[in-house]
């Protein structure tokens, strides 16, 4: 009941709306309060006339991040990304949890004590790979007890055989020319030959260590924790991207690890204003995530936008950089996707070069890129690095098959159910002749056809490798040839389902083939009820939502709608690669060339010679 | 409601979209119906006249720019000045939207959903006046920026493709019904240029008036262009007592595109295009309508008088009993009597603040 | 973003309730390919609709067109053909819908044949009629047919196509290279007939009477009016062309009409010469008598090199028209062997050819004056120049005045290629 | 009375209740004209289109 007048209040009656802060790109002036402003005072911020404005959001995180903390360099993410004070209202809403509160508290200086206690915070007889090594160090006549833990499988054995147990229980022994009194100092300076090791003195970072991989070490008397980094787990190499293949162009592509991820960028982007900010995501799995850009081209207020934005995303779990996604998109109903997912570095290169913010998450091969306008969508990788008239020729093929995905069908409904007379007469007559023994309306035909194509696709992609192809010949070539022949729809249907598939596969960015394939259906539905009309009603109204859109400050349909001042700069069809001097106008970047005005130098040269 | 900035181009493509949509009516006819052979002459000389006017009114402009005309009008006449204005923009608004919004339903009626009734066809352009309103005006416009060059593109290749069908001789006589016929009795044709009246209820949105002006300009330029070279075709095609019947020209010179065997009837293709022209034309006169209403009234919101303003309108569009009663409503009434509203009352207004303006420096 | 889905989904629901009013499916569509009208016995109007029958298209179809049963059939399968008597276009239209299995469709009516007995009554009630329907294009052809309508869709057979439109779109399309007949739309012969300076013509269509070519008698045809020993290839109009074919239909001459009403029929030549004065002359084969032998011919692939120049000055009532018309030709064929391929003699053959043309010309000028009383070529167009307002011109009416016409034609004809022969030798017998 | 006029007139009894308390809470929020202006606009979007299925012949 109190729902019902809950909803009645809310459909029935006016309630003034809450003014969502809409996140507005900041013009392409320089804050002042950061030192790369050389490239600002070529005077290419006054091209708008836009009244575009940042408004001084609240929730901004002041307090600005450090990400060049030497601390953090063992774990290979920044622990402490997360505000203290948001740990400790977590720590209040979890009171119940008494592990929760004890993992606040410092080390002890008792060995026995941690053990005990490790022992209880992994639940050790219960829990099968965590390895408890104890044994004891030789110090200066005494022997100290110590254990180290790490997980099992999570640390490369050889190391901590090697370089950690080794050192401590048998060099320990040796005579070594220190004069330390304390075996913390001592152990640090003299017996781990460890490259990355951190002195923690809490158990919530310790815990952390251990489970990101690294083997704590702990000594008694000592109230710090020896955590070093001993990742050797398992994982996929380098491979070639498998969902965006390119005949030319640099063929490797993401793999899970964040570091190797991050490294592969920097790779192909040798600039030290690259920077490559950690963020830890998820509450509980405590995912960490890079977010890069490059300080001197990158506008500042879209970094504290995805800033903000990854910051308030409170989940347990993050898995895939495709929850991140979905998670910070600025609207979750548009159809069509809003943020760029690829697995090439080099794709992410020459984004971040242009001044966009890439997003990797760790675990995942899927780099995100925003803000992603669509026609970034529409560009294929190998776009900049064929030729640009072969380019163009893709680029073609490209707008072909989205019109005939996103449209054929309903077009085809619209043709021959309201007008009639613009087919040919001998097509028309032909497609009347195949119809005559089809005992469904075309509609009804139509959309039969289209969803057991998408039944065939999902299975085809569902099913265990070597019958996946199989069934792709199965389902499209004897189903349909049965289906002709048994008149449940006509043969022309079958070119027309077929052409649409072949054009989803055409389009290079598969979210976005995915909200065309989506947003067919509806096409179909208008072409049926009102013909043309019906189909530019559709079209309408799409456009009119895409337009509505942005993406991270940055509207969708830029730069055609708002114009901006690259209307021809190569959106839809490509510019030769030395005319592509600035970079896109809508991301209000700080240096605007990305190439020198006249980049082939040689061209002059040779006029003056 | 959130800050609308419009750009340079969208303004211009507001102007040609607002101008030129009515070609799709029956722009052409009208022109060719009260000057004879001589439309084509009318067209032009309508199309400069507006735009002298316009220069002329953009001066007395200048000095207020920023002020929109209800802003004009408070500056006048406080309060009551202010609602005066606005009562007088939001009848215009509400007399030629829905007698478009029939026209335009019928003429999708006409061409290709013969036995749907009206309250269907107009439905759909309904719809999309009230999402259009829910969007906004800035997407409005981006659509629009997006939209009119294609559109026009689409135009150009019907006068294009009718070509071979073109003969000069049908634009004798010269000067058709007369030139006292065309030079005089063409003035009211400049309420063809009454949605001028709208675009001064931008200037808010547009920082300079530099940018106003130029983009007006340009607008105005590809306007009046596209309504001539529409009234020059139909009169090549046609032979003046037959280019009078045409309910629309445009649509029948596409249904006379003729390559051989295979490119016939293409007129359905063009189908697409007028009417997302139409959408797009009643979609902005819509929400102009109703950010009038809001400015008026000093409402806060306008997203709640949507819905009643769209039933009021879907109303008024069914009452006129027939066709040829709405297009008389557009092409004998409005035509006569618009521009006294778009272009005198609006003058008026310029001239009233800058007298006001002027008193106050003085006091 | 809820209200706006929720005003969506109401919105759908509200279309997809009200239904889809003109959906149509096209196996619901009786195509009606060619259409004719006649005077009713009863009736006004009887009319006969060639409607196409979509299964012959269909992969097992492929092979029955006309082929099968040959004395028996005398139509192709892929048409069928139904004549009803009514009062008015559209009625006849709901009486056949009523036996008819699919519904009248006319938005792919190539061809709407008239008879010329009712041409020759005002048709233009008939013709505003299908104008002002939407279905209808404006592109389809419109034919006189000198004889009953009825009989022609009857008689007509597809011998080459298994598409009637193809049949129809091609066959009166051949006026590009046979110059026989001409392009008469439905749009242009309607806004002709509503103009004050042009009338409209219309294809001339027909049944051929004789069975044999034996039979063929030579009286028949024109060529007596027009000083000849014997036909040309142009001197007989559709109805009476000496051919057997198993189509016994054919197109030749125009109808010539004032407004909408028909008042005469040009032959085959006539029809050429018509062209040639409009302009809209393509090429066509013209056989021309050899200037020095008798009855020898040169054969010429005669084309136009310019459009024809119109003038046309008032002297009192009388029209004075001067036309120039500029031709150019290949040498095809000379019958006589006399070398007219050489430079020298090219002038001898041009000047005869010329004057042969211009006679013939003056004849159908003359014709249109005195027998058609009918503007048919738009000199009309020429003298709308010379006026200011739409009133004048109207006043001048300009239909009145042409009767008077006096005609000054200039036939100017240069031979440019002889073709693969240059220069021809001698038979030895 | 079809199916297709009791939703319609369900839409608009809503459409009039929606902005009519949008009327009101103008009203309320001292904006005199702008709400008696808002609700006379509801009251007209409710009684038209009713007067034009009930009473136009």
């Amino acid at each position: 009941m109190a729902l019902l007048r809950k909803t009645l209040k809310e459909y029935l009656f006016f309630t003034e709306p809450d003014k969502p802060d809409d996140f507005v790109l900041e013009e392409g002036k320089d804050e002042g309060n950061e030192s790369c402003n050389d490239a600002v005072k070529d005077g290419s911020g006054e091209k708008r006339e836009k009244t575009e404005k940042v408004r001084k959001s609240k929730g901004v995180i002041k307090k600005l991040f450090t990400p060049e903390r030497e601390d953090t360099a063992c774990y290979g993410y920044d622990s402490n990304a997360d505000n203290s004070e948001k740990n400790e209202s977590d720590v209040k809403k979890e009171s119940k949890d008494p592990e929760s509160i004890k993992r606040k508290t410092s080390i002890s200086k008792d060995v026995a004590r941690n053990l005990e206690y490790m022992r209880k915070v992994y639940n050790v007889p219960l829990n099968g790979d965590v390895v408890i090594r104890e044994f004891e160090i030789a110090f200066k006549d005494k022997t100290i007890p110590a254990f180290s833990i790490f997980f099992d499988g999570l640390v490369d054995r050889m190391l901590v055989n090697e370089s950690i147990l080794k050192p401590l229980m048998l060099l320990s022994n040796i005579e070594i020319k220190g004069k330390e009194d304390d075996i913390a100092d001592y152990v640090q300076k003299h017996i781990l030959p460890q490259s990355q090791m951190l002195l923690e003195e809490s158990y919530e970072k310790v815990i952390f260590g251990i489970n990101y991989g690294c083997c704590a070490i702990f000594i008694d008397g000592v109230d710090k924790v020896f955590v070093a980094d001993a990742k050797g787990w398992e994982h996929r190499g380098i491979e070639r991207p498998n969902a965006e293949l390119v005949i030319q162009g640099p063929q490797e592509g993401f793999g899970e690890i964040l570091r190797i991820n991050t490294a592969l960028i920097r790779k192909i982007l040798k600039d030290e204003k690259l920077i490559v900010e950690d963020i830890l995501i998820g509450e509980r799995s405590k995912t960490p995530c890079s977010m890069l850009y490059i300080k001197d081209i990158v506008n500042d207020s879209l970094v504290q936008e995805v800033r903000r934005r990854l910051k308030g995303v409170k989940i347990d779990h993050l898995i895939d950089s495709g929850e991140l996604e979905q998670l910070i998109e600025d609207s979750t109903y548009l159809p069509t996707p809003q943020v760029i997912y690829t697995e090439r570095p080099d794709r992410v290169s020459r984004y971040l070069a242009n001044g966009r913010i890439a997003i990797i998450v760790s675990g995942s091969p899927f780099a995100l890129v925003v803000p992603a306008t669509m026609w970034n969508l529409f560009h294929a990788t190998e776009d900049e690095y064929v030729r640009f008239p072969y380019a163009n020729l893709l680029r073609v093929v490209r707008l072909f098959a989205i019109f005939l995905t996103l449209l054929l069908p309903g077009i085809y409904i619209a043709i021959t159910n309201y007008h009639h007379e613009m087919i040919p007469t001998d097509l028309l007559l032909a497609i009347e002749a195949s119809r005559e023994k089809v005992p469904f309306p075309s509609v009804f035909e139509l959309l039969i056809m289209e969803v057991s194509f998408e039944l065939i696709r999902e299975a085809g992609i569902r099913i265990p490798g070597p019958i996946g192809p199989t069934l792709g010949i199965v389902g499209a070539l004897i189903l349909g040839q049965a289906a002709v022949s048994a008149n449940i729809v006509s043969p022309i249907l079958i070119i027309i389902v077929a052409v649409t598939g072949i054009g989803s596969f055409a389009i290079p960015n598969f979210s976005l083939a995915y909200s065309f394939r989506l947003q067919r259906f509806a096409y179909i539905a208008l072409g049926a009820t009102a013909g043309f009309l019906g189909i530019s009603f559709g079209l309408f109204i799409m456009f009119l939502w895409i337009a509505k859109a942005k993406s991270f400050g940055v509207p969708v349909l830029v730069p055609y709608g708002p114009t901006t001042a690259d209307v021809n700069k190569g959106n839809i069809f490509r510019n030769p690669t030395w005319k592509q001097n600035r970079r896109p106008d809508d991301l209000n970047v700080k240096s605007k060339n990305s190439q020198q005005e006249i980049s082939r130098q040689w061209k002059i040269n040779e006029e003056e010679n | 409601m959130e800050k609308i900035s419009i750009g340079n181009w969208e303004l211009s493509a507001l102007v040609i979209m607002s101008f030129c949509t009515k070609i799709f009516l029956n722009y052409p006819r009208v022109m060719s119906e009260s000057a004879g052979s001589a439309g084509w002459i009318l067209s032009a000389y309508t199309s400069l006249l507006a735009f002298v006017i316009f220069t002329f009114m953009l001066r007395l402009y200048k000095k207020n720019y920023g002020m929109d005309l209800i802003d004009l009008g408070e500056l006048i006449g406080g309060a009551p000045g202010r609602i005066i204005t606005g009562v007088v923009i939001i009848s215009f608004l509400i007399y030629f939207i829905p007698v478009n919004l029939r026209e335009f339903s019928e003429n999708m009626k006409i061409i290709s959903l013969v036995i749907s009734p009206i309250s269907f066809v107009t439905l759909f352009f309904l719809g999309t006046m009230i999402l259009a309103a829910y969007f906004g005006l800035e997407a409005i416009t981006r659509v629009n920026a997006i939209a009119v060059p294609v559109i026009s593109a689409g135009f150009i290749l019907i006068l294009v493709l009718v070509g071979q069908l073109y003969d000069f001789s049908k634009l004798m006589p010269w000067f058709g019904t007369g030139l006292q016929e065309i030079f005089i009795g063409g003035l009211p044709k400049l309420s063809y240029f009454s949605e001028i009246i709208i675009f001064f209820m931008l200037p808010p949105f547009l920082k300079k008036f530099n940018n106003f002006r130029k983009s007006s300009y340009i607008g105005f330029v590809f306007a009046g262009s596209f309504l001539f070279l529409s009234t020059l075709v139909f009169l090549l095609v046609f032979e003046y007592p037959t280019s009078t019947e045409s309910f629309l020209p445009i649509f029948q010179l596409s249904r006379l595109i003729n390559y051989g065997r295979f490119l016939q009837r293409g007129e359905s293709v063009f189908l697409l295009m007028w009417s997302f022209a139409a959408m797009l034309y009643l979609s902005f006169g819509f929400f102009m309508l109703l950010y009038t209403f809001k400015k008026t009234l000093k409402l806060e919101y306008y997203k709640p008088l949507i819905m009643p303003f769209a039933v009021i309108i879907f109303s008024l569009s069914l009452t006129p009993p027939n066709l040829m009663s709405a297009i008389k409503l557009d092409t004998v009434y409005f035509l006569n009597w618009g521009w006294l509203i778009s272009f005198a009352f609006t003058t008026l207004v310029f001239i009233a603040a800058g007298i006001k303006k002027r008193k106050g420096k003085k006091e | 973003m809820k209200k706006l889905f929720l005003l969506i989904l109401i919105f759908m629901l509200c279309c997809f309730l009200s239904s889809c009013y003109d959906r149509a499916e096209i196996d619901d569509q009786a195509f009606v390919i060619a259409f004719g009208l006649d005077k009713g016995k009863t009736n006004f109007l009887r009319m006969t609709f060639q409607i196409a029958v979509p299964s012959a298209f269909g992969q097992e179809g492929g092979g029955s067109s006309g082929e099968s049963g040959e004395g028996k059939e005398k139509h192709p399968k892929s048409v069928t053909i139904t004549t009803i008597e009514s009062p008015t276009v559209y009625s006849g239209f709901n009486i056949v819908n009523t036996y008819v299995s699919k519904q009248l469709n006319l938005s792919h009516t190539k061809v709407l044949i008239i008879s010329s007995e009712l041409a020759k009554e005002n048709m233009g009630m008939y013709i505003n009629a299908i104008h002002r329907g939407r279905e209808f294009r404006n592109t389809m052809y419109i034919c006189v047919c000198d004889g009953s309508a009825e009989e022609y869709l009857k008689n007509v057979n597809f011998v080459l196509d298994i598409s009637p439109s193809k049949f129809y779109e091609e066959t009166f399309a051949s006026h590009r290279y046979t110059s026989f007949t001409a392009n008469t739309q439905l749009i242009q012969f309607i806004s002709r007939a509503k103009s004050k300076s042009i009338n409209p013509v219309a294809i001339l269509v027909g049944v051929d009477r004789i069975e044999k070519l034996d039979d063929y008698s030579k009286e028949n045809t024109n060529y007596k009016e027009k000083g000849r020993e014997n036909y040309f290839g142009g001197d007989f109009a559709a109805g009476n062309i000496p051919k057997e074919y198993k189509n016994k239909t054919s197109a030749m001459g125009l109808a010539v009409f004032d407004g909408a009403k028909m008042v005469g029929m040009m032959d085959g030549a006539e029809t050429r010469y018509y062209l040639m004065l409009t302009g809209e002359y393509d090429y066509s084969y013209v056989t021309v008598p050899d200037p020095v032998v008798e009855n020898k011919f040169v054969l010429l692939n005669v084309k136009q090199s310019r459009k024809p120049r119109h003038n046309v000055v008032m002297e009192g009532d009388t029209p004075k028209i001067s036309v120039k018309i500029m031709l150019e030709a290949d040498i095809l064929s000379i019958q006589s062997g006399i070398n007219y391929e050489d430079p020298e003699k090219v002038e001898e053959l041009e000047t005869a050819s010329e004057e042969f043309f211009k006679k013939d010309i003056v004849r159908l000028l003359e014709k249109t004056t005195k027998v058609f009383k009918s503007d048919i070529f738009g000199f009309g167009k020429s003298m709308k120049w010379k006026f200011l307002t739409q009133k004048e011109w109207d006043e001048f009416s300009w239909h009145d005045k042409y009767p008077n016409a006096q005609f000054d034609i200039e036939v100017d004809l240069k031979i440019r290629r002889p073709g693969l022969i240059l220069r021809t030798a001698q038979f030895e017998n | 009375m079809s199916f297709d006029l009791i939703a319609a007139i369900l839409i608009l009894i809503w459409i009039f209740i929606y902005s009519s308390s949008y009327g009101v809470w103008t009203w309320n929020k001292k904006n005199r004209i702008g709400g008696a202006a808002v609700l006379l606009v509801s009251l007209a979007a409710l009684v038209f289109p009713l007067y034009l299925i009930f009473f136009r012949t």
